[in-house]
């Protein structure tokens, strides 16, 4: 059975790819509970009463995020969208009414027009329909993007991955729906992130690369959807790409009044030799900037399909970030101490 | 000339901007490749194949404000991204807007349409220039206003829409977009037809060739 | 500063592609300590007097294998060569050395050519100094290579991985060297595995792809060092491709009579949303064939450095190596129940 | 003909070794990629760059034993794959054999060559027809063998292994690979020379250029 139009990948139908692949994702993890009507994941084992739950959501093809981040410690729930296409609000409404403990639930929204507003049509409807209580945190990390009052404003990229870690374990603990909410909105501020790419990726529903790149050029300032960055620039050794990441972070934030919480993030298609060989380049630039990374992560977290490149997130974290880090946590695509 | 638009005419528009899509479909992904994420044709395709499986049914709505209400709905549920509550809210606000009219002149169109444009570009925050769909849909709603007041009756006035609109889509070309995820490219956004704007003068020209 | 040749990867000279990875390692991890000299990988903390000690190592570009999996749980050093190079003999000695707590030490060792000779050059010059007793287990699950005592016989590839969490596990309960290296040869005996490709990967040092793919054909059969598969196919749906890894797995040995540990493996290029897809495909095939899968893991374990494409594992476990599967390991590569 | 092989030209004869190595290094890569993993040039670079810093140091050892002593641990130490144990072990067993004989005479570089390669098969358990460096190197033990018997001469007799090293490479094409890495491919390893099988007759040209 030939496909057509041919796409290199390991699919079916384009069409399909979402729902089959969730379907593998329940085979995979009995310890999570898959809607396949609402393309929802949840935990096998609902949170206790009384405790504040966690949706979070986006278009598929970042795997492990969303879905990888759901369990004990981060995510009560993630809302799938098509790949690059954000969730549809009857799915969040959905989520929403089956996580709720009574205490609240909090939606992660990464700053995308397509997700604020299905986001924002959800939070309408859940309001309208009465009962839950919903905030929102808006990640918008990524340093490439100017901000501007006129503009869509910065996207949401990997410290969206920190945020659910961290806030999750203050959830779990028990924290309220405003200490929780406040504290989404002060890991929110405190994270910036940088990416390059050296290819494109390949939307399944597409066919082909979105963008050609020629084998001597790197996009600088890309996203996580595939999109172009904000320039071209000659390949470089990794020594110089580090410094593509590590600069305009350092300059649009300080972070070297406390600890940081550091994520060198593989875009999909990048192996684990080349993003560590990246990691040391980073931490050696970060060190000499005075820049002291209490804890990090190296690895596909948020990723963009088959993309090949990188992003850096730096979070500006406390002590008491610090501390929701290291409880434990037990999901997918992140678990340790459980 | 005082010519209504039937259910029909509705049910005949809804299908006619789905074979656009679809005909469309990869032009419109492509545009959607040069400044966003390659997705607005498969977006639209996804989601009036849900819209006329619904029109196609028993059941369909069999007053203007049903039928639109249940489009924008479907729209919200099946597009998602950012065309998916632009779409469902423009059929929402058109719907509401259509109230339980029982005829729709030449008025009630331009009223159902300005309704739906002005939730839309509230929804996106957009306005014309931004390099948005609504570079397309304004004009369009502007022009049928222009129509309607010179008493050019219901086709006419579709048709200069129609028109307006692809002017207004031509128009996003060199502009920096403002809005969307093409305005993450800053300047390299220029030079590129927004995706959006193609699609909804589709929309507009489904319109005024369902009423034609 | 350009460079030349262009190979588009985050490095910098492609000669230094490993010592500086492992820079990045060493700053990622506080809980490995790194021998730069050696090109070893160990636990910052060793193991306890009289516990067998568990060594592999192999060319590099297969991360996490095998430094990511280095850590309480499973090996207690990883000897790391060049990429797609087996390590050296006075690496395995220096590692061996180092690791003994007195009660032996297994090497675990993939068979290839290189592998093989090396581990066992270094075995004979640990046993002319003296002093450890050295034990190796040598897997060879790979059922594309036709087996013989005239060839090389089969590749050792997937296995590897859950031999080394499984006999890890053992070594740290305190099972002694006998046991360990009967249970590993138990392991090796029971896996099978089976790859394909979408294209090809790089090696560094080459600059460019091994081998050329045209758009709409796989290589079936392949390993995990880029080489060329047993034969090429017709790219077809995954469904397809997931009955050319599940057919020859399935006819090479009896999955039928206990449990089974399932490793769905990522190339390194390939994302996890396809995976889940593959492995969703998988188990469908694997349930009508009645296999029972206990366990599993779906992602990228065993790379070959960006090559798109997966491979599956089937290890016929019994209950033992379950339970030894669900102890606590805590490793950069595999974490859990610690 | 009573010539010998001296110090100097041992070390021309690693020079040489290098020289072809770092010469045909994409070559032998290439060779590599087509039935193996690609790196094949690459490792030997790395280990002759290694072999000849230590010859080039102020310590370079003083016997034909030690010298090839030091150059087997060199490549055993630095080189990896197949490559490293087959031709470390191959110097190791020369320099065994070379012991502590005064002058390398004809018969004296046969036996070190022989038992050399009689070493790395043995170390690979490969036999001649297996397609591997074993294919190119015993037949050239066995020119120069055949030459050393008829009274040829150290430079004659080398320049016979030399050619029958190269017939032995050429040989491997058509062969299908029982051993190492090309020995997965099957029948899809035939219609490929054999890259150990072209490095070691680059190790024998070195060697018969260097005394000739
Ligand atoms: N804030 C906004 N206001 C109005 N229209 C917008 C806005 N953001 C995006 N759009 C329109 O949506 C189109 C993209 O739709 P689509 O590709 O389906 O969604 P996404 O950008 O989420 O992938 C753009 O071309 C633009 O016309
Ligand atoms: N068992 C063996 N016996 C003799 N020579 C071998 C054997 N296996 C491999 N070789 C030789 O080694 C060469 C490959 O060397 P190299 O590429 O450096 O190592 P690797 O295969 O580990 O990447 C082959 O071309 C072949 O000539
Ligand atoms: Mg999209
Ligand atoms: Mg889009
Ligand atoms: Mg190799
Ligand atoms: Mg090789």
């Amino acid at each position: 059975m030939l496909r057509e139009p041919v796409v290199k990948k390991l699919i079916n139908d384009p069409a399909d790819v979402l729902a089959e692949s969730l379907r593998g994702v329940e085979a995979a993890h009995p310890e999570l509970r898959v809607d396949h009507e609402h393309r929802i994941v949840y935990r096998a084992r609902a949170k206790s009463d009384g405790k504040v739950a966690l949706i979070s959501g986006g278009g598929s093809g970042h795997e492990p995020l969303h879905g990888g981040f759901v369990g004990p410690g981060m995510l009560d729930a993630a809302c799938a969208g098509e790949v690059f296409t954000s969730p549809t609000p009857d799915q969040m409404v959905e989520a929403t009414t089956v996580v709720d403990r009574g205490a609240g639930v909090l939606h992660i929204v990464k700053n995308y027009t397509g997700d604020v507003m299905n986001f924002e049509m959800a939070g309408e409807m859940a309001a309208a329909d009465g009962g839950v209580d919903v905030r929102t945190v808006v990640t918008r990390d990524d340093v490439a993007v100017e901000d501007s009052t006129y503009t869509a404003g910065r996207r949401g990229v990997g410290v969206t991955v920190l945020l659910e870690k961290i806030v999750g374990a203050a959830a779990e603990e028990g924290q309220d729906l405003d200490a929780v909410e406040s504290l989404a909105q002060r890991v929110s501020d405190g994270g910036r992130s940088m990416g390059i790419a050296l290819t494109s990726c390949t939307v399944p529903s597409a066919g082909r690369p979105t963008f050609d790149l020629p084998e001597d050029e790197i996009e600088v300032g890309v996203g996580i959807h595939g999109e172009p960055g904000r320039h071209r620039e000659a390949l470089t050794g990794a020594s110089e790409i580090a410094r593509q990441l590590v600069d305009p972070v350092l300059a649009d934030h300080d972070f070297t009044t406390g600890p940081t919480i550091a994520l060198l993030n593989g875009m999909g298609g990048t192996p684990l030799i080349e993003l560590y060989l990246m990691y040391g380049e980073v931490t050696r630039l970060l060190a000499s900037a005075g820049v002291e990374v209490a804890r990090c992560l190296v690895g596909n977290y948020i990723t963009s399909l088959d993309m090949a490149g990188a992003s850096l997130t730096l979070l500006a974290a406390d002590e008491e970030m610090v501390r929701l880090w290291d409880a434990p946590v037990s999901t997918p695509g992140l678990r340790w101490g459980a | 000339m005082t010519q209504s638009l039937t259910q029909a005419q509705l049910v005949a528009w809804l299908g006619a901007f789905r074979d656009a899509v679809h005909e469309h479909r990869a032009h419109l992904t492509e545009l959607d490749a040069a400044i966003g994420d390659a997705d607005h044709g498969t977006n639209l395709t996804r989601g009036m194949d849900a819209v006329m499986a619904l029109v196609d049914s028993d059941d369909v709505p069999d007053t203007a404000a049903s039928l639109l209400k249940a489009v924008g709905m479907k729209l919200v549920s099946t597009v998602g991204g950012a065309s998916g509550p632009l779409y469902g809210t423009f059929f929402l606000r058109a719907a509401a807007a259509a109230g339980d009219a029982e005829t729709l002149d030449a008025e009630a169109v331009l009223g159902m349409l300005r309704a739906g444009v002005e939730g839309l570009a509230s929804r996106g925050k957009a306005s014309v220039g931004d390099k948005t769909m609504v570079d397309a849909l304004a004009p369009a709603v502007q022009a049928l206003a222009d129509a309607v007041g010179r008493g050019d009756g219901l086709p006419a006035g579709l048709r200069a829409a129609a028109v307006a609109a692809a002017e207004g889509r031509e128009a996003t070309t060199p502009l920096e977009a403002r809005k969307g995820r093409a305005s993450y490219l800053g300047e390299r956004s220029t030079g590129h037809t927004d995706p959006g704007a193609a699609s909804a003068t589709m929309l507009v020209e489904a319109l005024a060739d369902a009423v034609a």
